[in-house]
C-alpha cells in the first residue's frame, strides 16, 4: 500500500480523497492554486504545495506541476479526483513515466473509454446498444449542420474531452447552431482544454441511469448497481439517488452485465461509470463511459457499504478485488443533493463570495461531503459546488425525508446556494412518486411559476423578522450615539438580564 | 421607537421596544410580544406564543443586511421615522441603459464595439463565472456608447459594464 | 399518527428525537430549564415551553410542569428520552391519566421491568440466568455488609432506580462498605430521586453486552442483535460496538431470545435493552432490563439500517410492527464514542463551561449526534455528554479507521472533552484486538501511564505553536500601541499581502 | 522582536519577525521559517517546509491561552524579553494549604467543622457537577480553620473551599 498519495484537486472531492488517505493511514498531500491558499484540503492535508495562479489552467490543469509537487513531497501515487486531469490520457501517461502511480485506469483504458466518440464504438463492438450521432468530432458548426440534418432535430452537442454538462447543449434547429456550436466548443476548452465536440440524436423524456464499476488489474470486473441521475438542470446533476426510483434488480442486473462487459472490453481497471440514457419501455441506450470517480459516488457507498475511494486506491496499489459481484447486496436508498454556490431564483446564476455563516446538518442518515468552511471565500474560478449532502434510508420515502429535515437543518450564509430549490423539489409530488427524466426541472420550474400566491398578511414568521430587524436597527442606532456601549454580542446583556417573565 | 418597516413590499408603520429578553411591536394598532435571544452573533432566537423562530442576520456580500427566519429569507427593510424620506429615487434611464454584471466574473468575450448598432436582446459581452458562461444582452436597440471593461478583466457584480443609447 | 410530539428531555437526546419527529413530519414540542434558554433543542423545536429553574429536581423532572406544557401545546404524546422521568412508573400514568400517549412502555412494564430488584425475579422467572445477589433493596450499610459476607466480596451496589453508572460502587471489603454505601445511595437520590441500592456478586473481566428489543402492543416482540459496551469509565459506558467484537452469530442468536422471551414475559411494547454479563466462556447473565430508549441505539441503526425512534414512536401511535425477526440483517460494523465535557487528564472531571469554538467532523461513514453548539455554555446541571459520534464501517477494522479520522477533525475549544482520551484508545492494540472488558480502561491508563516518554527536542509542531504564539503576542503588542490598527482579523492583510515567494 | 518562549517546561530565547504571509523565528541561533495565515479568526494555517500544521488560538473559561496544533494542546507562553521578570513566584504554603474547587460545580455536602482535627486524605467536602460528586479532601494533616463555601452553594474552578493550617 502507498505510504503517501498526492491529491491533483480541490473543493470537496479533495476533503474526500484526503478521508479517504486518513482511513487507509496514507499521509494526503494538497496542491493548491492562489485562489485556495486557505481552502479546506489545504488545511486538513498533511502537506501542501504551491502550484499557480488561480486559472485552473495556470494550475490545476498543469500536469507538470502537480508531478513535479508528487516527486518533492515523496508520493507514490497521484489521485486525480474528478474533472481537471482526471480524464486526460496523457497526464496519466505522464505520471507513470515519473514513476509513480495514476490513480485511476492505464493511460489506453482512457484514450479508448474517455474520449467519447472512441467510446461509443467500443460500446457497439461490445454490443451494447447506442443512441445515433457521430463517432468523430465535428470539424465545425457547418460539419454539425450537416450531421444533425441526416439524424433530424432536436440534437446534442457534447465535449468529446469532458463530462458534467460542461460544453453541452441541446440544438433544436439549424438556425440554433452556429451560436449553439462556438459556445459549446469555448465551455470544453475552457473546461477541459479541448475544444472538440460531438452530436447525438436528443432523446426525449428519457432517464440518465448510469452503472458503477470497479475493477482490478488481473481482469475482475463487478459493477455495484445503477445511479438515477435524471434531474439535471443546464445538462447538470443536481439530485442523484441510488436505487433508480423504479428500483427493477431485473433491469439492474441486465445493465449491470452491459457495462461490465464494455469495461472487460477496454481492459478497465478502477472505479468508472457506465452512463445510459433509458427511455420509458425500459430500452437502455449506451451514452459514454467516465473514466474516473464520480462526484455522485457516495449514494452507492451508502447502499452498498462499499468504499470506491478506498477499493479504486487498493486496486491502483496493485490489490486484488476481495469483493465478489455476489456480494454485493443493495440496502436501503439513498439520495444526494448537490449544494451549489448559486441563486437558484436568478435562473441559477452563479453566486461565489464569502460564506459569512454555515450550519450544516447532522443525525441519523445524513452524510455531508463538503469543501468549504465558515469565512471561506467561494472563488470564482472553479466549479459552484461547495457541498454534496446525502441521505439514506431504508426505503425511498425515508430518504427523502431525512433529506428534507437535513436540508431544513443547513444554512449557508452570505452567498446564494441551491438549497432552497432543492427544499422545493423534495415536496414536489412528480419527485416523490419517481416520475423521473431529464426534462423534469423544467416542468418543475412550470409548476412552481404556477404555484406562488402572493399574500398580504402578516403572519408570525414575518412578525419575528420584524422584531429582529427592529432591534438590529435599534442596537445600530444606539451604538451611533453611544460607541463604548456597542459590545460584539450587546444582546447577550438581555440574555443575562432575561427572565422572561410567563404565567 | 417609531419605525417603518417594509415587508413584501409593503410599508407598516410599527412601534418597538425591547430589554431584559423580551421585545414588544406594535403595528396597525395590533400588539405583538416576542421573548427574544442571541445564542450566537447574529443568530436570534424568537420566541411568539412559545412557538419557535431562528433568526438569522446576515450580511450578503453585496452589503445587503438579510434576515432569514427558520432559514427562509424574508425580505424586511427598516427606516426611521423621522429620517425616512419616502422612497430612494432611483434615477430613471431616459432612453440611457447601462449592462451590468450579473455575477461576479470575468469578461472573456466582447462581441460589439462602440459605436456599433445593436438591437434588444443582441449578445454583447460574455462573463464567465465558476466555469459557466453568461451572455449579456442588450435591453434594448440603441447604439454603444462606451464600454468599460475589457476581455480578461474581473468584474463584479453590478459593476456597469457598457452603456447604449 | 401523531401530529405533535412534546420532548421531555434535553441535549443531545432531545435533538435526536426532533429530528425523529421531522422525520415523520411530525411537530417536535421542546421544555427547557432556566439554564437551557439558548440550548440547541430549543432553537430546532417548532415551539418552547419554559418548565422551570436548572437543577432538574426543578424542571426535567417535575413531570406535572411537563404534561402541563403538553396540554397546552396541544401535543399527543410525550416522549421521555432516555434517563430523567423515562424510567418512572409514576409519570408514565400521570401521562396516560392527562389522556396523552406515553412513548415507552406500559406503566406496569415499566414498573415490573425498570426496578432491577422486580426484573431479576422477572427473569429468573423467564428462564435467564442471573448473578448472585440480592433481589431487595438493602436497608443500610449494615444489611449490605450481611449480603456481601454470604456471597463474598467483590460486590456491586447498584441504583434500583437507575443506571448508566450512577449510584454504582465496586466494594472490595468489609471497610469500605460504609462509605461506598451512602455515597451510592445518595448519587441514587440525586440521579433518580429514589436512594435505594441493592447488591450483586462482582464477576471479573466480564463483557457488558445488551440486547436491543422492539416490540409493538399485539405481543410481537423482535430482537436488533446485541450491542458490546464493556469499555466503562466508573461504570459508565463510553465506547459501544454492534456487533460485539466477538461478533459470534450463534451467542446473538441465543442471547436474542433470552431478552426476546423476557420482554414477552413483561408483556412489553416500546423499545428496550436487556443488559447481560457474558463470561469468557460465554455464558450470560441477566444483568437488567432498561425500559426505554438506550443512549447507544445509533450503533444498532448503522448496522441494521432500523430506525428505532421512528420504530418507537410508531408503535407508541398503535401501529404493528412491520419488520419481522427474519427482515434483520446485520450489516458491517459500527462504533461510538461518547463525547464528555470532562477532562481525561485529570480523571474525568467534569469540564462545563463556554465551548469557544466547536468543528464536528463528516464525510463517509460518519454520524455525529450532537447537542451543542459554538458559544453555548455547556451547564453544570446536566449529564456531560455533549455529543455522540457514531463511525460505519464495512468492518471492525474500517469503522475504528473511520472512527480515528472523524476524532482527528472534531475540534472543540473552551472546554476540555473526552476525544484525546478517545484518541488513544483507539490506537490501543488490546483495544483493536478487540480484547475488551469492563476493566479495559484501568488496564489501558495503566498501559498509558508507562508509555509517557519525555523528549527534550524541538520538533515542527512545536515551532509551528510557538510561531502562532509569537504572531499573537506581536499582534497583542501592536494593538495596545496603536488601538486603531487592531481589527478583528488583522492576519488577514497579511493573506491579502502575502504572495508567498517560493523556489 | 526579541521573546522568552515557554514550551514543555523550558524557556527558550526567541527572535521572531512577521509579515507578509511569512514569519520567521530563530531558537538557540536556528531559523524556521513558516507561511502563515489565518483563514478564520484565531485559527492558524502554518506551513513549515510545505507540511501543514493547522494551529488554534483559544482561550479557556479560566482565561488562560492555549494554542493546539492539529488539535493536539501544546502549552506555551510567551514572555516580553524586557518584561520578563524570571518567572511567576507561587507563594509557597508554609504549612497553610488551602482547598480549593476542582471544577465549576454545587457544594452538596461538607463534613467538617471549623478547628476540627482533620488528617491527611480525609475527606472535607463533596463538590457536584454534571451528576457527579467529588469528596475534596485535605492535603495534610491540620486544623480546618476557615470554611468560606455553604452547602448547597455553587463554586468555580479553582475556588478556595476552605482553609487547612
Amino acid at each position: 500500500m502507498f505510504r503517501k498519495i498526492l491529491i491533483a484537486n480541490r473543493g470537496e472531492i479533495a476533503v474526500r480523497l484526503i478521508r479517504a488517505c486518513r482511513d487507509l493511514g496514507i499521509s494526503p498531500v494538497a496542491v493548491y492554486s492562489e485562489a485556495d491558499r486557505q481552502a479546506l484540503h489545504v488545511r486538513l492535508a498533511d502537506e501542501a504545495y504551491f502550484i499557480g495562479d488561480s486559472p485552473a489552467s495556470q494550475s490545476y490543469l498543469v500536469g507538470e506541476k502537480i508531478i513535479d509537487a508528487a516527486r518533492k513531497s515523496g508520493a507514490e501515487a497521484i489521485h486525480p479526483g474528478y474533472g481537471f486531469l482526471s480524464e486526460r490520457e496523457w497526464f496519466a501517461r505522464a505520471v507513470e513515466e515519473a514513476g509513480l502511480t495514476f490513480i485511476g485506469p492505464s493511460p489506453a483504458s482512457i484514450e479508448l473509454m474517455g474520449d467519447k466518440v472512441n467510446a461509443r464504438e467500443a460500446a457497439v463492438k461490445a454490443g451494447a446498444p447506442i443512441v445515433p450521432g457521430t463517432t468523430q468530432p465535428l470539424m465545425d458548426f457547418g460539419d454539425a449542420q450537416k450531421v444533425a440534418g441526416e439524424i433530424g432535430y432536436p440534437v446534442m452537442l457534447k465535449a468529446a474531452a469532458g463530462g458534467g454538462g460542461k460544453g453541452m447543449r441541446i440544438v433544436q434547429s439549424h438556425e440554433e447552431m452556429n451560436a449553439a456550436f462556438s459556445m459549446a466548443s469555448e465551455e470544453a476548452r475552457s473546461a477541459f482544454g479541448d475544444p472538440s465536440v460531438y452530436i447525438e440524436k436528443y432523446i426525449e423524456r428519457p432517464r440518465h441511469i448510469e452503472i458503477q464499476v470497479l475493477a482490478d488489474k488481473y481482469g475482475n470486473v463487478i459493477h455495484l448497481g445503477e445511479r438515477e441521475c435524471s434531474i439535471q438542470r443546464r445538462h447538470q446533476k443536481v439530485i442523484e439517488e441510488c436505487p433508480a426510483s423504479f428500483n427493477d434488480p431485473e433491469l439492474r442486473d441486465r445493465m449491470g452485465r452491459t457495462a461490465v462487459g464494455i469495461a472487460r472490453a477496454a481492459g478497465y481497471y478502477s472505479v468508472g461509470t457506465v452512463e445510459f440514457l433509458v427511455d420509458a419501455g425500459k430500452n437502455f441506450y449506451f451514452l459514454e463511459m467516465n473514466t474516473r470517480l464520480q462526484v455522485e459516488h457516495p449514494v452507492t457507498e451508502l447502499v452498498t457499504g462499499v468504499d470506491l475511494v478506498r477499493e479504486q486506491i487498493k486496486v491502483a496499489a496493485g490489490d486484488k478485488l476481495t469483493i465478489l459481484q455476489e456480494d454485493i447486496d443493495w440496502k436501503g436508498s439513498a439520495i444526494e443533493c448537490r449544494i451549489y454556490a448559486e441563486d437558484p431564483q436568478r435562473n441559477f446564476l452563479p453566486s461565489p463570495g464569502r460564506i459569512t455563516r454555515l450550519r450544516t446538518p447532522a443525525g441519523p442518515g445524513i452524510r455531508d461531503d463538503s469543501g468549504v468552511y465558515e469565512g471561506w471565500d467561494v472563488p470564482i474560478h472553479y466549479d459552484p459546488m461547495i457541498s454534496k449532502l446525502a441521505a439514506w434510508g431504508a426505503s425511498r420515502d425515508e430518504a427523502i425525508s431525512r433529506m428534507k429535515r437535513a436540508l431544513g437543518e443547513y444554512f449557508v450564509g452570505g452567498i446564494r446556494t441551491t438549497i432552497p430549490f432543492f427544499k422545493a423539489v423534495l415536496d414536489d409530488d412528480e419527485f416523490n412518486r419517481g416520475e423521473i427524466d431529464t426534462g423534469f426541472i423544467g416542468r418543475f420550474q412550470e409548476r412552481q411559476k404556477t404555484g406562488i400566491l402572493s399574500d398580504d398578511t402578516l403572519d408570525e414568521p414575518h412578525i419575528a423578522a420584524m422584531i429582529v430587524a427592529a432591534s438590529d436597527y435599534a442596537r445600530q442606532a444606539a451604538s451611533r450615539t453611544q460607541p463604548d456601549a456597542h459590545a460584539d454580542r450587546s444582546f447577550s446583556k438581555w440574555k443575562a438580564a432575561g427572565r422572561i417573565s410567563r404565567k | 421607537m417609531k419605525l417603518d418597516i417594509e415587508i413584501g413590499g409593503k410599508i407598516y408603520a410599527a412601534e418597538f421596544a425591547a430589554g431584559n429578553g423580551m421585545a414588544r411591536i406594535a403595528i396597525d394598532g395590533k400588539i405583538h410580544e416576542a421573548a427574544i435571544s442571541e445564542p450566537e452573533p447574529g443568530i436570534f432566537v424568537v420566541l411568539i406564543n412559545e412557538r419557535v423562530y431562528s433568526c438569522v442576520i446576515d450580511q450578503t456580500p453585496a452589503g445587503r443586511t438579510e434576515i432569514h427566519v427558520n432559514h427562509d429569507l424574508i425580505p424586511v427593510s427598516v427606516f426611521d421615522r423621522k429620517r425616512f424620506t419616502g422612497g430612494s429615487a432611483g434615477a430613471t434611464s431616459h432612453g440611457r441603459a447601462s449592462l451590468t454584471a450579473p455575477m461576479p466574473g470575468k469578461v472573456v468575450r466582447i462581441m460589439v464595439k462602440v459605436g456599433d448598432a445593436v438591437a434588444a436582446h443582441q449578445g454583447i459581452m460574455v462573463v464567465e463565472a465558476m466555469k459557466m458562461q453568461n451572455e449579456v444582452q442588450s435591453p434594448k436597440d440603441g447604439t454603444m456608447t462606451e464600454i468599460r471593461v475589457s476581455e480578461g478583466q474581473t468584474v463584479n457584480a453590478g459593476e456597469v459594464l457598457a452603456v447604449i443609447d
